[in-house]
């Protein structure tokens, strides 16, 4: 096992636990995102390349896509509640 | 033990990451949280199952120059599930953000317990 | 190979493509191919129980062009096409007798989004019975987590929505524990399908080899599948589901779903790891305590509770505890009551919650018991029926319920020491609880209604759904008069699941 | 309305920057304390009332029903007290607890299994040796993967695909908003698309200049990937993503208008409908000619050229199509409940 697989490893542990200690939403998301290629790339090393194009395109493309869409629909709502108190 | 962990240092990663997962999911009052906590959760999960397949000096499973030796290519099956279960994971992804999206809507807040309390309180 | 041996096959392609077919159609002609889908998966089924009762054993069917340990298959034994058999005919009633009420709780645009998920639901369910591979077992689950979630939260409420956000947590989670649990089996097997599997884990038992693996395996599965068949100490889930959710979907959901994956898991049991496992590991007592548990403290919660459908969500979680006893005991009669529990609770739930809902609509759409008084004149047919639905929760003679118990009872008896002695008092003391609370609600609805109160008039149900209730009233006592070569089937039909 | 797009287009240094500096952090605190607040200041609720259904839609008179009630109830009081707090902390230790068995336990077990990338693990077994060694001549396709999923255990990607068809049905039972019956839109609709119109980005050289250049690239990768599937890595789940990532792209550049002049709802509806269906037929037909031991008579081709591998490759097409349109519906429905 490759010094660099084993420092890919790491980095999915501490991404993971990132994911759920930052105070920032964004942030979490952005670090699952960063958690996902990590991924791509370790399956890439353990040489099963369908696994890591489908990670790479499913796992840190579609999916982040939906969570930051999420998020914008999120804001929209609540920017349109504080603005009706606002306008009031 | 930890001897035998380190060599079989892939599936350790994936049952920790499998465990902080399943920490995220159930400590983690927001939604979004939650859910990306249930990500980890099945990557870990499709780690530890490809990691099975994984067969050191063999090539990744893809026909080169017709040859067709078992000694050439690593073990299929479990790249062929790990598929699968992606698509399963990234459709129930998209559920639940749905389902996070209407609960907003409604409530105006992303903590399952406030929901839970808000709700409590509206007529059946 | 005659044509009938392809009639499963047929059944599940049948559903399938029945709900692709649905997301072109408009609401009515999609309410039409899912009733006639079901009334099809109901007489092939039947067809296929015919053929195998003439059979001495289950027959595979290749899902491909090469055979069991490459490719993928199903296996159809006369237990499976009796439970195929039993659903769909619930599923097909249920749907008569529940489908005009459909403008109520589901949007015209979405009717047939409503009726893929039924289809789909319904082609998960038979792919779970009759499948023979451990991985289609996980990927149809999962199209049955989320039809369900579906039927749920067509009606979007705030309790739908909390509700079936936790249920979807939970059920994530036991997916989890189901993937792990599969893929440590393939890891120290290398095999996916249950034959081959059955081999090499008996192998592995003799050999001593990956024994600790093999246990936590055991554990996992089981796990997962108890979190998803809401069984006792799991259960969180379950009650504000069944409640809240639209009355065909409760009836579903309760009825149909839950039990195929305690039928996955008895094929588990008996295929993949064997019950003389099942039985030194100890895993059969974890069951059976939970299952004891489930009925006794279900049924006080089921009490204590104030709206009707709430109350009957936690006596469908007491039920799904009779099943987890039978099937904790460990030995065949046992595990032939909880079938024939399966098939029970399944009948006799879905038109509990059906007919519920007519009384609470006659009661001005009002849940708590004082609302419901006099609902059982308003509306004579679902007074009728709760009423014989409710007696066989209770367990009076003539009616599924009584068969339950008493072969649970008998199966008890052939223990010494505690374990018969905790079937027989479980039993004494969940039949008590069951009439408690069945009881008090057939008293409140047949009670003078009080004076202040004025009950809107609502459009009297249409002839067929009564008709229909009726027809499940029937083969609850058909269940429990001619229980008989039901039983025979199930006992035969377990032997050749091993 | 007004007052939001003015600030949308004179200040746009002071949104950034106040959506840097508070992120979405205030999601997590004190939420009951604003919920009060802001509806304590909601309209009246008997004004709303016009068409009872919509009204009875409306978030704010839901919510407000569900604050007096929560009132009434005491829960808020409970809410603040200690109570929740000292439940909360049994909980969170609880589930630590649980969680460390977990792992202790699994990594038990993991110190257990056989070795990692050893070559006599029990994986290897006959199963894998017929997929290596015959897979090539008895599928058609020089990809291994994509031969067993797609051949081999190909009910299980059946059931794949019917996973994605059923959750864009779930996601459209969410949060597809109803049109009436003569076609004009609801007043949710009307709020939705307004709503969209001012968090869609401006029309932008830059963002617009790019993606005219970028989404054919990506549209040509996606379906290179997919019509490869059985020669080379990738497939109908990658290549599918990867088209429905190039049009979500220019959907975000050009917006709902221009996308929807060649993908409207009915577009998904009947590209799915076909591609599953195909899907479905073409396995029922190599099913039933397997299992009745019949010659399926479907040409393998040789293997390596792009026409073999029998049917694996019109499945690959099906799927790319199914996964592409269920993607693409997924962001259109999150972002204004429709297409």
């Amino acid at each position: 096992m490759s010094f660099v697989h084993i420092i890919l490893l790491g980095m999915l542990i501490v991404c993971a636990l990132a994911v759920s200690l930052t105070r920032h939403l964004l942030t979490s998301l952005i670090v699952y995102m960063a958690y996902s290629l990590i991924m791509a790339v370790i399956w890439m090393l353990m040489e099963s390349p369908d696994l890591a194009i489908t990670e790479a395109a499913v796992g840190a493309g579609i999916t982040s896509i939906l969570f930051f869409v999420t998020l914008k629909k999120i804001r929209a709502i609540r920017e349109e509640g504080s603005h009706e108190q606002a306008e009031k | 033990m930890l001897q035998l962990l380190y060599e079989n240092l892939e599936q350790t990663v994936a049952v920790i990451l499998f465990g902080i997962g399943f920490t995220i999911l159930l400590l983690q009052r927001n939604l979004i949280r939650k859910i990306i906590g249930l990500n980890i959760m099945d990557t870990a999960i499709y780690l530890f199952l490809a990691s099975m397949g994984y067969i050191s000096g063999r090539k990744a499973p893809i026909v080169v120059d017709g040859v067709t030796e078992v000694s050439a290519y690593i073990n299929p099956i479990p790249a062929g599930l790990v598929l699968t279960g992606i698509v399963v994971s990234v459709s129930f992804t998209g559920i639940l953000l749905a389902l996070t999206v209407r609960l907003y809507r409604r409530y105006n807040t992303l903590d399952i317990d406030v929901i839970a309390l808000l709700a409590k309180g509206e007529d059946a | 190979m005659s044509l009938v041996h392809n009639f499963p096959f047929f059944s599940i392609l049948l559903c399938m493509v029945a709900g692709i077919f649905s997301s072109m159609l408009k609401k009515e002609a999609a309410k039409w191919v899912t009733l006639s889908v079901s009334l099809g998966v109901l007489v092939l089924s039947a067809f296929t129980l015919h053929l195998t009762l003439g059979l001495d054993d289950n027959y595979p069917f290749m899902m491909g062009h090469v055979p069991a340990p490459w490719g993928n298959e199903i296996r159809i034994g006369r237990l499976e096409a009796l439970m195929a058999t039993g659903v769909s005919a619930v599923l097909f009633l249920s749907l008569i007798a529940g489908f005009y009420h459909a403008p109520a709780f589901v949007s015209e645009q979405k009717t047939n989004l409503y009726c893929i998920m039924v289809d789909l639901a319904l082609a998960a369910v038979l792919v779970l019975i009759y499948t023979n591979d451990l991985f289609t077992v996980y990927v149809f689950i999962e199209i049955m987590t989320i039809a369900s979630c579906a039927l749920v939260v067509v009606r979007q409420n705030g309790h739908t929505l909390v509700a079936i956000t936790r249920y979807m947590i939970m059920h994530l989670f036991g997916s989890g524990l189901l993937l792990l649990g599969i893929a440590m089996l393939y890891g120290i097997t290398g095999h996916l399908l249950m034959e081959p599997l059955g081999i090499a884990v008996r192998q592995l038992v003799l050999t001593g080899q990956y024994n600790g693996p093999l246990t936590v395996v055991i554990a996992l599965i089981t796990a997962g599948l108890a979190i998803k068949s809401a069984m006792f100490p799991f259960h969180g889930w379950a009650p504000d589901t069944y409640a809240f959710a639209p009355p065909l979907s409760s009836a579903i959901l309760s009825g149909i779903i839950s039990k195929a994956y305690i039928f996955v898991m008895i094929k588990f049991f008996y295929r993949v790891v064997g019950m003389e496992l099942i039985i030194s590991q100890q895993v059969h007592q974890f069951l059976f305590i939970c299952g004891v548990a489930g009925m006794i403290i279900a049924s006080v919660l089921a009490i204590s509770q104030r709206d009707i459908r709430r109350m009957i969500a936690y006596s469908s979680v007491a039920q799904i505890g009779y099943v987890y006893m039978g099937l904790g005991m460990g030995n065949t009669a046992g595990v032939e009551a909880a079938v024939f529990q399966m098939l029970v609770h399944a009948t006799v739930k879905s038109v509990l919650f059906l007919s519920t809902y007519e009384l609470i609509n006659v009661s001005g759409d009002r849940k708590r018991f004082r609302y419901l008084h006099g609902a059982g004149y308003r509306n004579v047919p679902a007074g009728i029926v709760f009423t014989f639905a409710a007696m066989s929760m209770v367990g009076i003679p003539f009616t599924g319920g009584f068969i339950v118990k008493l072969n649970l009872a008998i199966s008890g008896m052939a223990f010494g020491g505690w374990v018969r002695a905790l079937v027989l008092i479980a039993l004494a003391m969940s039949t008590l609880l069951n009439a408690v609370y069945f009881l008090h609600t057939v008293v409140s609805i047949y009670r003078r209604p009080t004076q202040e109160l004025v009950y809107p008039a609502v459009d009297p149900m249409p002839r067929y759904a009564a008709a229909a209730m009726l027809a499940s009233l029937l083969l609850i006592v058909y269940l429990g008069v001619g229980s008989e070569p039901i039983l025979q089937v199930i006992e035969t039909g377990l032997k050749t699941f091993s | 309305m007004s007052k939001r797009r003015s600030d949308w287009q004179t200040r746009p240094q002071a949104r950034i920057r106040k959506w840097f500096q508070q992120g979405f952090t205030a999601l997590d605190d004190e939420i009951i304390n604003q919920i009060s607040q802001q509806t304590i200041q909601q309209p009246e609720v008997s004004q709303m009332m016009e068409a009872q259904r919509e009204a009875m839609d409306t978030r704010r008179y839901e919510r407000s029903l569900a604050l007096e009630r929560l009132e009434r109830h005491e829960l808020q009081a409970w809410v603040r007290t200690r109570g929740r707090k000292a439940i909360g902390r049994v909980y969170v230790a609880l589930a630590l607890a649980m969680a460390v068995l977990m792992i202790f336990f699994l990594l038990e077990t993991v110190a257990h299994m056989p070795r990692f990338g050893d070559p006599n693990a029990p994986v290897t077994n006959e199963v894998t040796e017929r997929y290596i060694t015959r897979g090539v001549e008895e599928t058609g396709a020089v990809n291994i993967v994509a031969g067993m999923i797609l051949d081999y255990r190909a009910f299980d990607t059946l059931g794949e695909s019917t996973v994605l068809f059923i959750a864009a049905s779930a996601v459209l039972i969410l949060l597809r908003i109803d049109r009436r019956k003569d076609g004009t839109p609801v007043q949710e609709l009307i709020a939705a698309e307004s709503d969209d119109r001012h968090y869609e980005p401006r029309a932008d050289r830059i963002l617009q200049g790019s993606v005219m250049v970028l989404t054919p690239i990506i549209l040509l990768f996606g379906i290179y990937i997919i019509l490869n599937g059985h020669l080379s890595p990738g497939g109908g789940f990658s290549g599918g993503a990867i088209i429905s990532a190039g049009l979500i792209l220019y959907l975000d550049a050009f917006g709902f208008d221009k996308a929807g002049r060649f993908f409207t709802y009915k577009t998904f509806a009947w590209v799915s409908f076909f591609s599953l269906s195909f899907y479905a037929l073409a396995k029922a037909y190599s099913f039933y000619m397997g299992a009745n031991g019949l010659p399926s008579g479907i040409p393998l081709g040789t293997p390596g050229a792009i026409l073999s591998g029998g049917l694996i490759m019109p499945l690959n097409i099906a799927v790319g199509m199914v996964v592409s349109c269920t993607m693409y519906i997924f962001y259109a429905l999150f972002r204004k409940g429709g297409l």
